[in-house]
Formats: C-alpha cells, structure tokens, sequence
C-alpha cells in the first residue's frame, strides 16, 4: 500500500481544521500547541495512515503542508 | 493624572471588551476617558489592540505612545508591547500562553495563568474578564466595587446574561492578586 | 520518500494575512500552481484593486500592481495594450468588480480585452469588515444589512457571470468554488483554461469563484465551506457559463 | 447621559438628530463604523438608507434626495472623497444643501488607514471643476461632533451649498462619553426650489448649464457673494491661552487636542505658548490670526500633512509673524511630549533670535 | 373642424434646439402626450443628464433636474426615495447609460427602484458631436472610429436590454423605436406602460428608444428612419424584452 | 512648414510626435477634437487608441499604460477632470508618469463649454486626496503647445509624476500656423520600475498602500522633497517689458495673450505696464513676481474665474506689494480693450493714491 | 368622406420633410420659403385629399403639425 | 493692422470653411492669424458662426468684439452681428435670403444674391466661394492672386476634385463687386 507523510509549518498554520476535515485517512488533528501568531495548529498524526493523497494540501489556505510519499 | 493602558492580544481573546469594559467602568466613574481600538490591516484576525486612556482631565491624545500599563494576552503581543512600556511600567501576561522569560529587566511583570483559571470556571470565555479583574486589582485605577454595582449598564445589553458568570470572573482575576 | 507536494515556486516565503480559513489564501495558491505550471513566471502581471486580496503583491513572485478599487479591469487594459505578449490578470473581490467596479469590468468584457479577471464571490466586502456586496444573498446578515439583505431595498444579488455573458466580447466565463477538494481541482482546471484563452488571443476571460469569508460570515471554517454547496451554489451555480472558444 | 460611542457612530446620531432622513454610503475605513450605524439607525428613524453602488453614486443619490427637499448626507474617506468631487462640484453649482463627511486617511493613492489632515487643500480649495466653495468643519472630539453635525445641516440649508465635515481616522474610531441633550430639533428652511411636482404652482427646473456664458458669469457672481456671506458671517475658531501668547499654535481636529496637551506642559514650564484652532477651515479665521500677529506673537503651524493650512496662515498673515511648521504626514499620529519638544525647540530658537 | 392634433399641455412653448428630423424631438412629445393622458403633470419629476436631451427642462412643463454625465439613476434614486409617491424618470442617451452611467444604471435596476428610465439609443455621442457610443454598430464610422468600429478594439454595440433582463429587479423591459408612425404608436404604449409599471410599485422599467441622428449619421431623416430599420433594428431586435409585472 | 491647426489637433500631433504611443480619451466640450485626432492619428502611428467607457476608466488605462512602460495621455475638460482626481492622486503615490489635459470650461456643475480658467485651484493644489504635487503647465498659443507637450512627457518622466496641461476651451478649438520641426524624438529615461514580466530579474511591485504609517509618512516626505525640486528647477515663466513696469500684470494661458494685447495699448498711451506670465502654475514663479515687488510695482491679476491664481500672487509677495484683480469667470473672454480700460483705470488710481 | 386639414409653425418647422415622406395622402411638400431660423419649411397643399389621420403630427419631431378634421 | 471677420449663417451653408479659406491664404501670406469657430449649443444644427482674425503682429485675441467685417449668410446671423458691428463697418450679406431693410445707417451693407449667383453656376454648394469672393474683393485684405495660385493648397486635399469649381465661384464673387 502507498505511504505517504505530510510536514505541517507550525507558524504559518492558524488552525483552521479543513486539512482535518478533509483528510480521508482521518491523519491529522488538532493539537493543544499554540504557534507564535496564537493559533492552535494542526498537527500529523504519526502513526496514522497518510497515503500521501494530497488533500489536506489542497485544502490548505495557508500553503502550510508539504506532502511526502514513496 | 492620566493613565494610559493597552490591551493586547489574539483576536478571540475579547481583548477589545476588556477595554471597552474599562472604559465604560471609568466614564461611569466621571472620569474622561478615551477608546481606541486598533484593527491594524484592514483585515480581520490576527493580533488586537486598543488603548483606553483615563484621566482627571480633557484627555490630549487617545493614543499611547508611553502606556502606564499594557496587558498582552499572547506571546507576539507580549514581544511587541513590552518594548513600548516604559521603565517601571507594569506588564500583565496570560501566562497560560505567554513566555516570559524574554522579560525586560526594567518593567515589572505580572504574570496571570489566565488559561487555566478560566477553564477552572468552566469557559475559557471569560478569561479576558479574569485578567481585567487582575489588572484592576494591580492598577488600582478605577473603584472595583463601583463597577461591580454597575455591571449590568456597564457590560451593556448584549451580555446582560453573563453578568453573573462575568462578575465571578472579574473577582476571580481580583482576589488572584495579592496587595 | 518524495516530495509530492511542495510550496509553488511563483509564491514569495511571505505568510499570508488572511484570516483562518479564508478561501483567498486556497486562490493564491492555485493561481500560483498554474502560473508554475504553465510557466507563466517571467510573463504573468497581476492587477490587484482594493479588497482583502490586494496585497496578493506580498506574495505573488511575479511582477504586480495595486490599483484603485474597482479599476483592475481598466488598469489591466491599459497593461495589455501595451504588453500584448504578457499574461495580464487582475485579482478582484465582488465588491470591487460588481460594485464600485461595474462600468469598468463590464466595459473591458465587451471590449474583449485579452485580460483574465479572476473574480473572488465571498458574497461581502471582506476587508473593510462584512457589508453587504452586491453579491450578498437575500435575507444575508451583514454590517449594512443588519437585519438581513432586503431586496426591495438593497437591490438582488447580482450574478456577474450570467451578466457577462450576455456581451458579445466574453470568450470564457466559468464559475467554481473552493469549499472542497473537487472544487478546487476544477477550479484550478478553470484558471488555467483562462489563462490559455487569453494566451491564444481568444479574448476575455473570468473565472468566478465562490469563497469562504470565515470572519464576516460567522461561521467556521468548515461551517463557511459547507454553506458554499449548502446555500450559496443555489444563487450562483457552478459551472461554465459560456464557452466561444 | 453620557454613551461611550465611536465618532463615527455618534456622528451618525447626532445627524438623525439634526433631521437627516436620508443616508447613502459606500465602505470604506475609517469610516465604515458611520454607514453601518446608519444602515440600522436611519431606517428605525424611517428614513433611508442605501449602500450604494460606489461613492459616485452617493453623492448622486445625496443630490437626488437634496432636490427633492429631504437632509440628506454621505461620508467617506481619502480616496472616496476623490470620487466625490464632481457631485460636490454640482451640489453647489445647483444650489442644494447636503452634508458630506470626510474621516481622512494617509494619502495619496490607496495610502493607509491611518488618520491623516492631507485632505485639507481638497476640502478648502475645492477639489471639484470650477469657482465655488464649500464650509469646512473640522471638529476635535467626539462630543464636538455633536454640534459641528447639527451646524453643518443648517449652514447647508442656510446658504443651500454643500457641508463638509472634515475629520479623520483617529475622530471617527476612538470612543468617548458623549450626550446628545443639547440637539434640538432642526428649524424649518424655506424650500421653495425643491422638486416635489408642479402642484399648485408653475413647474421648476434645477440645473447648473448655463449656455450663455453672461448667465453663466452672473450665477458665479452670485455664488460668490454668497461665500462672502460667509466669510463675514460663519468663522469659527476656538483659543486657549492666547492672551500673552509669545508663541501661537496653529491647528485643528486630532490636531489642535494633541497640541493642547503640549500647551498645557509648555505653559508648566512658563513657555508663554496659546493655540488659535480654527473650527471652520472654510472661512479661514484669518483676521484673529492676524491680530494674534499684531501682539507680536510667533506662530507654529501643527498639521498631520506636509503643510497645507500652512499655506491659509499665510494668507492671513501676508509677511507679517513669523511661521514655524511642523508636519507628519502618512498617518503617523505624534505624541503630545513630541509636540511639547518640537514647539519648545522652535520657541527658544526664536526668543534667542530676537535677542 | 375640429382640432384633433394639438400640442401636448405638458409641453412649453419653447422651440426645440434639436436637428432636423432629430428623434430627440418625437420622444420628447410623446412623453408630454403620456403625462398628459395619464394625467401626471403635477406628479411627475424629470431627470435628465447630459446629452442632447439634457435641456428637456426647457421644454416639459413638469419639474425637472439636470444631472452630471450618467448619473442619472443615482439622482433619481434619491429623488424617488424621498417621494415615492412621485413618477420619477430620468431620460438618457446611450453614451449616458450604457457606457459612464453603467453602474449607475445598473444597480438601480438590480436594486428594483421603481424608476423608469427613458433611454434614447441613437449609436452616438450626439452632443459632443457624434463620437462612437457603446451602441455603435460594428463597421459603423463615427468621429472616434474613422474606419468603422472595429470590434476587436473598440467593443460591440451593447444591449442594455438584454443585460437588464438578467437583473432579477427589472420589471419591463422594452424595445421601440420612433423611425415611422406604427413604431411611435408603439412607443408611446411603452412609455404608458412603463409609468404605469411605476406607479402601480412593480419595480423597475425602461423603454429603449432607437433614435434617429441625422446629423451624425451624416444623412437625411429620412434615410436615417429607413437605417434604422434596415441595419440597426438587426443589432437591436424591437419588443418587450422582459415583462415579469 | 506651417500649418493651421487647432489647439486639440496640435497637442495630439505633438504628443505623438514626443512619443505618445497610448491615448485614453472620453468625448467632452471642449476638448472632442483632441480625442477625435488621436482616434485616428495614434493608431496609424502604431500606437493604441481606446475611447474609454468613462474618463474614470481613461487615468486608469492611463496608468496601466504608464506601468507597463508606455508615454501615456488622457485628456478632459473640468467635469470629467473632476472624475480623474483619485486617478491622478493614485499615479503621484506610484510615481507613475501621465501627462493630463484639462481644457477647462465654465463651471462649476454642468457649466457650459466656453474657456474659463476656474480649474486652477484644482490642478494646482491637488484635486485629489493626499499630499501631492502635479506640475501645471499653461501654454497660451497653438504654437506654444509644440513645446509644451514634449516638455510635459519629460517632465513626467524625468520626475516619474504626472503632469496637467491647463489649457482652456479657446486655445483647443482656435485654430492657428502651427510648426512641428521643432520637436525632437523623445530621449530614454530609465524605466527600472515597470511591469514587464518577472524575466532575468526579481519581480517588481507598484503600489501605494503602505500599511505602516512609518513607511508612509517616509514615502511622502520622499515625495515632497521630489516636489521641492520641482520648485527649484521647474519654475518657468515668461515676462514682457517687465523692467520698467510700475504695474505688472500676473496672468496666465489665453488669459495673458489678452492681456499681452492690452498691454500693448497701455504702453502706446506711456503707461509703463508689465507683465509676467507663468507658464508653470505650479511650481509658480514667486520669485520674479517678489524681485518686481521690490522695484516698487503694483501688480494686477486677471484671471478668467473668480480669483484662484491671486492667492498665489499673495503668497509670492508676503504682504508687499498691493494687489489689483480682475476676474472674468463663467466663461466670458474679456477683450483687449476691457482689459486696456480696466488697467488704465487701476493705474490712474493708484498712482494719484502714490502722490 | 373624411374631410381633414393641417396647420404647420412655420417658425417651429425645420423642413425635416418626415411628414411629407409619411403622408398617406402626399398632402404636404417642400415650400421654397425658408423660416427665420433658415429652413426650407413644409407646407401644406391647400387642394391636397388629406383626411386628418395626423400621421404628420406623430412623424413632426417639432411639434409643428396641429390637425384638424370634420 | 488686425482685420477681424465673422463669418456666420446656418449650419449647411458652409461658413465654417469660408473662414478657414482665408484663414488658410492669410497664413500663406506669411500673416498671423487666427481662426475661431463657435459651435454654440453643444449641438449641431441651428445657426454657425465663425471667426478670423488676420494681422501683421502677434494677435491678442482670436474673438471680434468688434469686427471690422461681418459676413452674414441668413436671417438670423445679419439680426444678431449687424448689431456687434462697429460704426463704420462692413457687412457682406447673402441677399437671396436675407431681407436688409432693417439695415442699421450707420454700417455698409454689401448685398450679394448669392443663392442665385450659384444657381447660374450650377450648384447652391458654391454659394460660399462666391460669398468669399466677393467678400475678398469688398474688403481687399489679402492677395486674391496668390490665393488662386495656390487653391489647391489652401483648400486641402478633401476638396482638389472641386478646385475648378471653387475657382470659378470665387471669381464670379469677386468680379461681382464693383470697385
Ligand atoms: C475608492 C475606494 N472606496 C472604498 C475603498 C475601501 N475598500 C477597500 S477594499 C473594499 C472592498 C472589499 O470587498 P471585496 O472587493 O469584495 O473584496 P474582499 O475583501 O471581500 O475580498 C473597499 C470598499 C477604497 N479603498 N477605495
Ligand atoms: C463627466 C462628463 N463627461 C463628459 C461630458 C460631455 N458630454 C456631454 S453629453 C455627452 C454624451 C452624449 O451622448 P448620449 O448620452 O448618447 O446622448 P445624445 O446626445 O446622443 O442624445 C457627453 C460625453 C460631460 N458633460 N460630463
Ligand atoms: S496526504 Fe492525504 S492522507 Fe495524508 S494527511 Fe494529507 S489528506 Fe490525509
Ligand atoms: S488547513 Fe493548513 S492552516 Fe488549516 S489547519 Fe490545516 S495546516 Fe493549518
Ligand atoms: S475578512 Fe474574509 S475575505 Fe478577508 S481575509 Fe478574512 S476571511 Fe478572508
Ligand atoms: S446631434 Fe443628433 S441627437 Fe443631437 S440634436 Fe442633432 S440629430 Fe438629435
Ligand atoms: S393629417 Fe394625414 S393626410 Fe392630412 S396631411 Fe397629415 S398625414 Fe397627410
Ligand atoms: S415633420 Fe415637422 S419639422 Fe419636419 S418638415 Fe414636417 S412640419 Fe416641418
Ligand atoms: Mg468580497
Ligand atoms: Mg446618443
């Protein structure tokens, strides 16, 4: 099966949850950590099962993910 | 004597109705009082701020370039306003939040877990009036018990139903700091 | 592992300014992608008039101006006339192209001018904090609506596209949205076919797009995304609204 | 009882107020606060209120409302107020009342959002085609407003000429404690050039051609006269501490209250320093400026421009006082201290002159 | 013998400044003859901006107000807010309407006011001597198009009519013409409808009116009244183009 | 060779011949014939042509034309002079080059479309919002157009700013011997600020919305000290038997042709009259009219309109040197022969005042 | 049968000629007189079969035309 | 000197190019001139006048005040610039038309029947040229020889078909008028 990874820029994320939203995998999540502009940001879920599929980057008004696959 | 505050902080975080609040507090006092919100860019979101300035006469400026007091609520509106506090100026900081280990040595730093005393009372909504109730307590600035016994007007219609959960908050923030 | 979603080389390092959520920052990016794509770099020019997607400048890696509010399409013109060979579009808000910027928008689709208008529908005037735009639903809560957009009063909400269409010198004129990721993967389809329209000097070409305002709606994010295909797609349909290419 | 509200929003009720029943205006910041307290205001009032199209058609829609006999007003801000230039140019070209308001920001171009004064000239001179003039109101509080706006509406239908109240971001958004008790209800002005259908009487026309360029001349003549009138008649001004003023502050609106507090340091240190702030920009108050002059005074223009009025003191005084200036353009909002600096700089500098 | 043509009463005694065989003059009569059969010279209130219209306040005997270039709808609007018991119209050219005052015209037609615009399309700028208007017919040599408007930089002729209906505030939209004795019959019952459409408060309405322009049409009247069947009425087809009263 | 042409054809066949390549233009009195030569002269020069929907639409083009690189002009007269202001209020805070042509006419309002010089205060104080400076250029001969509209692009360009032509509705529609061979092909400028295509460079940004009110306020200092060099070097004007005057008339374009004609007059008939014709109205010569104060003249100011240019005649002399005005607004031409009357009148009067 | 006559302002007649071209009856032609404003003005032909149907005064741009009829 | 004509009638009866006729020869002459049409009304139609002003230093003014010549082709221009004509002054007037009784005493009035002169000729479109004939003749402000030799010039190139014809019209004007 594909296996995929995203990165997440802590600081120009602001938290809006529609790369959660969106992601089929149901791979990330909100977490408590505030970044510098005080936004809770989004964050990967490590061991979840990113297919590299893309669609949280589509979604993302900030350009914060980077998206991985192999 | 005029005293100059700014409230600072992320957008959510009602820092403009904690100045408003103050503001209204003052005038009901007698006091002249001016209110300046800041937007910053046109656009909404982001940091918020605004400067309430309360004096014993015909105020010059609405405007605080030399603030007394600043309350900062997140981490870059600490980093931008207490570099405008002059020495001997008070800072308070949602510590929930803030870092303040970047403090200047020449400003004192009052330090309120706002957060968490907050989610005490069950909502973080009033956190913004747990950190007016402290700052009044550090300022000393207007009659705590005037405001209380005018809460009502003073909050204005909209939150006539919080009144009890805000009154609460504000003693919370009060009674946080010791004389 | 390989990088199968990297940062779009025709935008600058700088954070964008928009609120959470808002849909002018998915916008950036896909004009971004497709300037990439099409390697329009060294050729694309951005008109960009008031609206909370003027500073586009701040992040667009290409050559750009600001212009006054609702004269994009003029000044855009004015750009083409002279520089025929560059890729010339102007990124403007409904309030600034339906409203303030009526005559200028509707007179350059006449025209014909070999421009792209990349309208932005978020149904208010965002930047100056939520009034009603022409655009604004009936029955819509804004600043100047306060009691929700009357239309005896306060006048319809205006389909710029239906409108363009009726002119003679539209070439292609397509509305899309970008509340969700089929959405947004047409209406990436939708600005790169623009932009050729106006490459191959088919002539005007406007892609209407239909995006969230978080902030002036109310609503989060996801809440803002969902009224898009809930309400607002039922006023403004999607999908092209005239093709004579 | 005193309402802490925005200038904007108590603009707004001071204009209902005063009778406004009609209101048309176009976002802008910052003076957005102002269409949206209307947008809820006049229609409660029964009145009316539309967000048009662009600032054009508001001042159009202001000059239709005007002919047909209602008080009606718009606002905007720098750029708009560009837009607005040909209607004010109508407006007093026909005849017809209104009141327009501009809250200033850093110019030129798109600028900022920031209070300026650079719309000064503008204001004064007429941006719009042709000889004509318009009252200036420059209020320095959110409780001034409260007069400046019921005045404005009566010099409007007074001299039937268009209003304009200049103001700036820093008026329109700050809050202060504000009462409205002393509005009275606006007087009755004869209408008898209005539209409102020939019932009863021969049928009117309003229009400012005038093909024949003698007809034409005699209706300049006459609107000249009529701002004669009111440069006899509507000066206004306010002083502080002007008497044994050695040093005579010159300036207006945010201006005039920033360099008050300066003053009011000064005068602690026993600079002998007054202000002349001129509430009407136009009709400039020219003559207590240069009476001030006679005194031996000096003067220090203060404007948040590059020097505009400065221009007006000159005017009034014609080579007789010296001037200093001091201008921050682009929105920048100085501090009363830096006043205080700035005008005790200028005030040594010339006392050792004169030694 | 009894007198069964006589001047309108609505009408002053002033001669007309017209042209020749100008179409100006023909609607203007027919607008007296309206309100006089309507019984609406106390009622009604005229707004004209420039144009060769413009001094119709020289001529109908009912209040009237000059206006700026296209703002014609704006003035109205405010006009007809303050009285609404008033028939409120405003008469403009096609360089009036449809190219300065499209905004104006525009959005006091989306927003339903219950105005009625009178619009003489004659295909020029007749006052400022015979310029291109956005009516101009493709090929057709104008003083601003010495070789004919070519369509590809100067634009098409616009269809204020058919732009109009796609407005969801318009209530009647017609096309006539004054060129012969049938088509001003016709006129005329539009111009009634159109006011009755007013004051009965349906909303929006305009009658469209092709015009002759001998003088910058460079021929006689009557040449210019058959040119407007034989070449003009192809660009602009008469009719109703929107009745939703 | 010499040929007889009208003001408006002139400044077209000149602007194209300096290198005009874009023209935006909108149909108005008394400026149509400029707008109808370019719609065919511009085109077959290879250069773009657009009527625009709105004299709005036309600075904008303008300014887009100008950013893309282009000599780019519009033309108008005070209505639709009113409308460009933001325009022209934007291409200042760009640093955009645009020449501007106003043929003014009677106003305010609709006006009529006879030559008047009442667009004065609009084009010289700014009649759009914000500080900024235009240069004003006022020719007063069919053939002075020739010089004036070259210099005109230079000016522009050489200061990246735009700059009006104040003419009026007499010097567009007469017709006089016009010769071109004086015009020189246009020389470079550095053009290191227009949109281009991002190609083998960084890509460029114009704009004028600087958030910052530091940024700002550095921005329009950096424009006025641009504009005070503009006062330093640009400063032209024209003088005829000023040495001996003892009364000198300050007038301006068609104005000062008339009143050149009157002077004549006076001097057959011993009266030592002067005068002094600036041919930039902004920046205006206040030196030469003060160095003429100092030999003890008298000066009278004639101006088609109200009174604008005599402020300025105040402010060059500061209170020295008294001031006789004459003014023709609304349209009206004055002859010679008034103008002989109403200067001899002066003359007499203030010289019997003198003794 | 109908019997009908017209009355033309000879000073408000511009000699447009819209009337004479849509007379049913050709009941009005082109004078040689010009007015004082300097046009050659429409007249009505005294013996002409005219009916009163005011075709004229519906084509008169200037309002010229009043018809009458028995 | 500075001779000021107004040339005036009603819009077709081409008075506009008579004046830019002698404006166009005057120039040629090496004389500075000016020449001023007035349209009225922005619209056309109605009456057209026209003015030129020729003389041998700089002109003041391209508007006559007081003409030193009127041309009237009708009605309406000879009522109107009979009257700004100054004591003394000539007015050429196309008398086919035009009823001069009302004539003031104390201007000359040269009648010309030049509907009917341009009949004879063929075509009323000449009437000007015999108008400027004669009116050349009358009034002897130029060279009527240098003008002939370079009509072709000094009448553009829109009208070199009708160069024989306007040749012809403006002798027949000229040799109309008795010296
Ligand atoms: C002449 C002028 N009028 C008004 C404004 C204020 N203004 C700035 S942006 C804007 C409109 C924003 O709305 P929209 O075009 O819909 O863009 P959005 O922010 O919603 O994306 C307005 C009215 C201005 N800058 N200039
Ligand atoms: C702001 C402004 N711009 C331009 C003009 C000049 N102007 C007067 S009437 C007119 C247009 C006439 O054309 P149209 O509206 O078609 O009316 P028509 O004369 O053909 O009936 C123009 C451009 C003006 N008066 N004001
Ligand atoms: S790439 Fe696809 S699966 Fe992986 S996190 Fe993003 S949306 Fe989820
Ligand atoms: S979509 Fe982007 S900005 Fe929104 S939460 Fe996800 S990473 Fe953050
Ligand atoms: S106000 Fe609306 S459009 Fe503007 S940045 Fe925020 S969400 Fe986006
Ligand atoms: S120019 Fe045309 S529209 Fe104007 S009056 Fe003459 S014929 Fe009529
Ligand atoms: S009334 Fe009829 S028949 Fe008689 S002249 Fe007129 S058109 Fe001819
Ligand atoms: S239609 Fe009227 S203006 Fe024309 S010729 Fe007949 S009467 Fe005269
Ligand atoms: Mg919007
Ligand atoms: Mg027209």
């Amino acid at each position: 099966m594909l296996k995929g990874s995203i990165r997440i820029d802590q600081e120009r994320c602001k938290g809006c949850a529609l790369c959660i939203e969106f992601c089929p995998k149901k791979a990330i999540s909100l977490s408590g950590t505030l970044n510098l502009k005080g936004y809770f940001i989004a964050s990967f879920k490590d061991g979840g099962e990113c297919t590299g599929c893309a669609t949280c980057a589509v979604m993302c008004p900030e350009v914060a993910i980077e998206v991985f696959k192999n | 004597m005029t005293i100059k505050t700014i409230f600072s902080g992320f957008g959510g975080q009602g820092v403009l109705s904690m100045g408003f609040t103050l503001a209204n507090a003052a005038m009901l006092e007698g006091k002249y009082v001016t209110y300046l919100p800041s937007y910053g860019v046109e656009v909404r979101g982001g940091t918020a701020n605004c400067t309430v300035v309360v004096s014993d006469e015909e105020i010059a400026s609405p405007v605080a370039s030399e603030p007394e007091f600043v309350v900062a609520m997140n981490q870059p509106s600490f980093a931008r306003f207490q570099s405008v506090l002059p020495s001997g100026g008070l800072i308070c900081v949602n510590s929930s939040i803030v870092n303040t280990t970047s403090a200047r040595g020449d400003i004192e730093v009052l330090t309120v877990p706002t957060s968490e005393l907050a989610e005490k009372m069950g909502t973080i909504k009033v956190a913004n009036m747990i950190m007016l109730g402290a700052f009044l307590k550090a300022s000393n600035m207007i009659s705590f018990d005037l405001m209380l016994n005018n809460l009502q007007e003073i909050l204005g219609e909209g939150k006539a139903k919080m009144i009890k959960l805000n009154r609460q908050a504000l003693e919370a923030g009060y009674a946080f700091v010791k004389e | 592992m390989k990088q199968v979603y990297e940062r779009p080389r025709s935008l600058k390092p700088a954070h964008f300014h928009y609120c959470p959520g808002c849909g002018h920052g998915i916008i950036g990016r896909l004009i971004a992608e497709v300037i990439d794509e099409m390697d329009l770099r060294e050729k694309a020019i951005c008109v960009a008039p008031a609206g909370c997607g003027m500073l586009v400048y701040n992040y667009f890696d290409i050559d750009t101006l600001e212009s006054a509010h609702g004269r994009g399409a003029a000044v855009a013109t004015g750009i083409k006339r002279v520089r025929p060979g560059n890729l010339v579009f102007s990124y403007q808000g409904d309030g600034d192209l339906a409203a303030i910027g009526t005559a200028e928008g509707f007179h350059a689709a006449n025209r014909g001018e070999p421009i792209t208008i990349i309208f932005v529908n978020n149904g208010v005037y965002g930047m100056t904090g939520g009034q009603m735009a022409p655009t604004t639903l009936s029955e819509q809560v804004t600043t100047t609506t306060p009691s929700g957009r009357n239309t005896v009063t306060a006048g319809h909400p205006v389909r710029i596209c239906e409108v363009f269409a009726v002119l003679d010198g539209t070439a292609y004129l397509e509305r899309v949205a970008v509340n969700k990721p089929a959405a947004i993967v047409k209406a990436k389809k939708a600005i790169t076919k623009a932009f050729k329209v106006q490459l191959n000097g088919k002539g005007f070409s406007l892609v209407e797009i239909l995006s969230p305002c978080p902030t002036n709606w109310k609503m989060s994010p996801i809440e803002s995304c969902r009224w898009i295909d809930d309400v607002m797609a039922k006023q403004f349909p999607l999908g092209v609204v005239k093709d004579a290419t | 009882m005193k309402r802490l509200m925005s200038g904007n929003a108590a603009l707004g009720e001071a204009a209902v107020l005063a009778g406004c029943t009609c209101y048309f205006g176009y976002p802008i910041t910052p003076q957005n606060e102002l269409t949206e307290y209307m947008a809820k205001r006049v229609p409660e009032a029964g009145g009316v209120f539309i967000q048009s199209e662009s600032e054009i058609a508001a001042i159009n829609m202001v000059l239709g409302a005007s002919v047909a006999g209602a008080r009606a007003m718009t606002s905007s801000s720098s750029p708009g107020m560009s837009l607005k230039q040909e209607g004010i140019s109508y407006l007093a070209a026909d005849e017809l009342p209104a009141v327009v308001v501009d809250m200033v920001r850093g110019g030129p171009g798109m600028g900022n959002i920031s209070p300026a004064q650079s719309d000064y000239f503008q204001a004064t001179r007429g941006g719009g085609h042709g000889d004509y003039k318009t009252i200036v109101l420059a209020p320095g509080s959110v409780q001034e407003l409260t007069e400046i706006v019921p005045l404005a509406f009566d010099l409007a239908d007074k001299y039937r000429n268009p209003v304009i109240i200049l103001g700036d971001g820093m008026l329109g958004q700050m809050m202060e404690p504000v009462s409205f008790d002393n509005i009275k209800p606006p007087k009755e002005y004869p209408k008898d050039y209005i539209l409102t259908g020939a019932k009863g009487r021969p049928s009117r026309m309003v229009r400012s051609l005038l093909f024949d360029t003698k007809e034409e001349e005699e209706h300049n003549w006459k609107l000249f006269r009529k701002y004669q009138r009111m440069e006899q008649n509507e000066v206004r001004y306010d002083t502080f501490l002007l008497d044994d003023a050695e040093m005579v502050v010159i300036a207006y609106g945010i201006g005039a209250r920033i360099a008050k507090g300066a003053i009011k340091r000064l005068r602690q240190e026993n600079l002998k320093v007054g202000m002349i702030r001129p509430i009407t920009l136009w009709p400039f108050p020219a003559k207590i400026i240069k009476e001030a002059a006679q005194n031996g005074a000096e003067f220090f223009v203060f404007e948040m421009s590059a020097g505009q009025m400065v221009e007006d003191v000159k005017l009034a005084l014609e080579g007789k006082g010296r001037i200093h200036f001091y201008g921050r353009p682009g929105g920048v909002i100085p501090t009363p201290i830096e006043l205080f600096r700035v005008i005790s700089r200028h005030y040594y500098q010339s006392r050792r002159g004169k030694k």
